[in-house]
């Protein structure tokens, strides 16, 4: 599924919550189900700054897509992680650069996350961000 | 609340207008994070927009009535301070920008004549702002970090400060109360060993100086700092105070306007303390709202607040215990409105964020004492602080929330 | 007023509470000192008010909507400042408490590779604050101090700078407008010269910030610094901005919360700028004052503020030239409106007083400038200064109380 | 004539100044013709210290009495020691020490001058003070 296919599809979930309990129950699960990290990469190389809680993100090329594994100590970070790795996990560099990273705003999150916390994703998103634009740039200057 | 029948909460709390608000679409705001910063009662947003809209002016300088009236205005504010710590003189109290900042000027200024392997003492519970200058001094001068234990229960043994109270110890320096266990340690007893063993106590007052009486006299050190901000003072303003002599003999730290007697380029004398230790223009509206802070406190019983403190911690401790794998960090007798802990198999950051969705502000993370919570085997934990302001209902709601926040990551 | 048509001075003054008071009994006040302060608009204090009224919180630590919120009004506050000053980034600002914190946090830092027998250029005219951290670091590390002397006028001569910056020379610290001689120095030439000299050229904006249109790009500078009360904003509260490689090489300078990265007894990593500068709790008001400052002074076309200040310079200095036996301090053709003079056989101080009766208040001192003051071979002198408010009948009401305060001294 | 007498008299003075510029006038004419300081104790060890302008102090015994040289570049601080003079120059450390220093401001000269000039003035008085405090202890150290 492409970023875009995947956000609109996230925010349709998201209709469905009336209240904040459901929809944190629902982060929540998603957290405890987040694919395992590899734990060779638990590691302060693969830490990202700026989150309360501990977050490691650790991306990779397969062919010419871009993977993510994630992970945090805290079970609501890694139910974001996953909604993150559902829009990012797998897509091309060029398809992540043209992806707005306000949708964590626009999904009606922000309202519920705090700051801080958003602080933390924002953290995460820079670095997925740096890193397509990295493969991107060596794509770009491979081919010229 | 059969204990504080004659304290009125309800009152103390009508003081503070952002008490009245409501977070996350109209739920009234429980803030039990008055340990990161207190609140501000009318009577401070008062006395700063006064000073702004009558007073303001530089101190100590203008030839004019402005100049003179804010003079008076900052140098009584520095009055109501010294008086309300038990200075033996105005002069002994000198403004900084907060405990951070006081704390800074002390490191640096105290051990200017220590030799390398001389001592400084820090005891395992101390905030990141009692332990960094330390470092960063001891980096410099080849000086040596000893660490007084924290036990299980969060408190200190007297008998391990005075086993590591050496002959080349020049600084003890140490928390009045722990902003993370809430333990109220002893000072008096501390100081007494540090006198007779001639070295300096040096006491980090940021949090007892919102929960406790504070007569550094009784004390006995040689050293007290604090932040305004956590006396329901204005944002970046803090008060070391020193004992005279003391000070007196500490050299200069900043440089600038204020702190100096005469400036050539070929050399500069410096002023007389307190405003050696002063350089520049001053807080003055820190000072002012300081002082409307404790005039303001000093109006309400200090048994009585400290009692309804200690009530809510009591009765919420009380409710905690009988949660199923929960533990506090810091169970001494003698102890504070401070209740932080763990949940087993929980992150202290996922409670934070599931109580603030409920409107219940707590705190979570290392809460800058990582030494701390390292002692304890853990990352983080959970903070809930009391204030004067607190009530039973909010305790009482914080329990529920609680309950209910573990219910759904569990 | 032909000059400053379009500037409505009584619009812009009404916003300023304080300009409303009179003293000495009924005495509309005067306030020509706003070189020592400035005033605070009331959108100043409606900032600061609605601050601790609705959002007060430490920052950078809560999980909770509130801190959340201060978190981003703090950040912000930054941005806007940056956007001010025309930063390249919003990590180039650090937080000080004031000018005379962030020369002596530059002071500490910047010259910690330096090696005896190295060099820091100062002026002649600069203030306390840019002259005593330099001579503690010099003493500190043995370097030597060099000074570019000032003309009669009050200017400097670009030739003399260039002939003093020697392959020694690691700073060149200068104001960017002197506080007694109005003089605007050329930074942007200045700069150019230190760059070229592979010297680090730190500037004191302190007297700037309220007058001029500050772009830090074009001086071309590596750092610049200004305290927040001389912008209309809170006190307090200071600002240090430096390009973003050279503060990033910078060592840490005050220890303690949020600085740190991670703190173990054995040893302590620190965080990314800005925060490795910022320890411990903000002046979060501080920050939040300034911004609202800020957007304040924008709603104001800059040329026309600055022509109707320049307009009172220019008509204040034609009517004191024509006094007998008074001289004026600084005569460059580029200044500011800061007015400093000396009147024969007549002490500066005499004449504050007298004024100050009438309901003028100008400053009567050294004005922390004693070797510019040695110069020219005076203790003291008088110096009134203009601000965006300052009307022509003020001026005039200034020129006329001068005249008779003078008829009543000889 | 005593401290006491001295301020009645200052007090009946002040009273007939209707305004603030006949009472600087006379300050200031006084400052003119106060008595000239002996320039050899015109150093640093004389100052006094919390003054905007410079002010010089030199206090000597002579038989039972204490008396004061003193001056200042400012003429109205000169005015104002002229009438600290008439009060303290030529009495006993003990006429000193119990006269209540806030005459000052009962004669009606603190509206006036600015609490900035009441400092240095307070330097000096306090000056004063400790100066015949030192007398009236060796007194009663000798006659003890
Ligand atoms: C040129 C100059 N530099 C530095 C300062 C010091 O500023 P602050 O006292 O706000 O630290 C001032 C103001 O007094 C000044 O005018
Ligand atoms: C025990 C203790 N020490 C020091 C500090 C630092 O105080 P501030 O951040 O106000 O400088 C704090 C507050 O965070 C504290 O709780």
């Amino acid at each position: 599924m492409s970023p875009s296919a995947a956000i609109n599809q996230l925010a349709d979930d998201f209709a469905l919550f009336s209240d904040w309990e459901d929809k944190y129950a629902y982060i929540i699960d998603l957290g405890k189900h987040l694919r395992p990290y590899p734990e060779q990469y638990r590691t302060d190389e693969f830490k990202v700054r700026g989150c309360q809680s501990q977050v490691w993100l650790h991306p990779h090329v397969e062919g010419n897509t871009v993977h993510f594994d994630a992970d945090s100590d805290a079970v609501i970070v890694r139910g974001l992680i996953a909604l993150l790795m559902r829009v990012y996990d797998g897509a091309t560099a060029k398809e992540i650069l043209d992806t707005p990273t306000d949708f964590v705003r626009t999904l009606g999150l922000a309202d519920h996350l705090s700051q801080n916390r958003a602080n933390g994703l924002a953290a995460m998103l820079k670095q997925i961000h740096l890193y397509a634009l990295a493969v991107q740039s060596r794509l770009e200057s491979a081919s010229s | 609340m059969t204990t504080t029948s004659t304290y009125d909460v309800h009152t103390v709390r009508a003081a503070f207008p952002i008490l009245q608000r409501t977070v996350h679409g109209g739920k009234p705001l429980v803030y039990l994070d008055h340990a990161a910063t207190a609140q501000k009662p009318q009577a401070v947003l008062d006395a700063i927009g006064h000073y702004y809209r009558t007073t303001n002016s530089n101190v100590h300088r203008g030839a004019h009535a402005l100049s003179a009236e804010a003079t008076a205005a900052f140098e009584d504010a520095r009055a109501v301070i010294a008086g309300y710590v038990g200075a033996a003189r105005n002069e002994e109290i000198v403004f900084t920008s907060g405990t951070t900042d006081g704390l800074n000027l002390l490191a640096a200024t105290v051990l200017t004549s220590a030799q390398p392997g001389d001592e400084i003492l820090l005891t395992e519970m101390e905030h990141h702002a009692n332990i960094v200058p330390w470092q960063m001094v001891a980096q410099q001068r080849g000086l040596a970090i000893r660490v007084v234990p924290v036990r299980d229960d969060g408190t200190i043994s007297v008998d391990d400060v005075a086993s590591l109270l050496t002959e080349r110890t020049k600084v003890f320096a140490c928390a009045h109360v722990s902003n993370v266990l809430g333990t109220i340690n002893p000072i008096a007893e501390w100081s007494a060993l540090c006198q007779a063993n001639g070295t300096r106590c040096i006491v980090d007052g940021a949090q007892a100086i919102q929960h406790c009486s504070v007569d550094v006299q009784a004390l006995g050190c040689d050293a007290y700092v604090f932040s305004a901000h956590k006396l329901f003072g204005p944002t970046g303003f803090g008060v070391l105070w020193a004992r005279y002599d003391f000070l007196d003999a500490l050299p200069p730290y900043r440089g600038g306007g204020a702190m100096i007697d005469r400036v050539t380029f070929s050399g500069t004398t410096f002023n007389a303390i307190p405003m050696r230790f002063e350089a520049g223009t001053p807080h003055i509206e820190g000072a002012i709202g300081t002082a409307a802070a404790i005039r303001w406190l000093q109006e309400i019983d200090t048994t009585e607040r400290i009692a309804h403190e200690d009530d809510l911690l009591r009765h919420t401790t009380a409710a905690m215990t009988a949660m199923d794998g929960l533990t506090i960090l810091g169970t001494a007798s003698h102890k504070v409105g401070i209740i932080s802990f763990v949940v087993d198999g929980i992150h202290a950051s996922d409670i934070g964020t599931l109580l603030d969705n409920m409107g219940i502000a707590i705190r979570a993370g290392h809460h800058c004492t990582q030494p701390l919570h390292q002692r304890f085997g853990i990352d983080a934990s959970a903070r809930a602080s009391f204030a004067l302001t607190s009530t039973r209902e909010e305790a009482d709601m914080f329990v529920e929330g609680l309950a209910k926040a573990i219910r759904m990551l569990r």
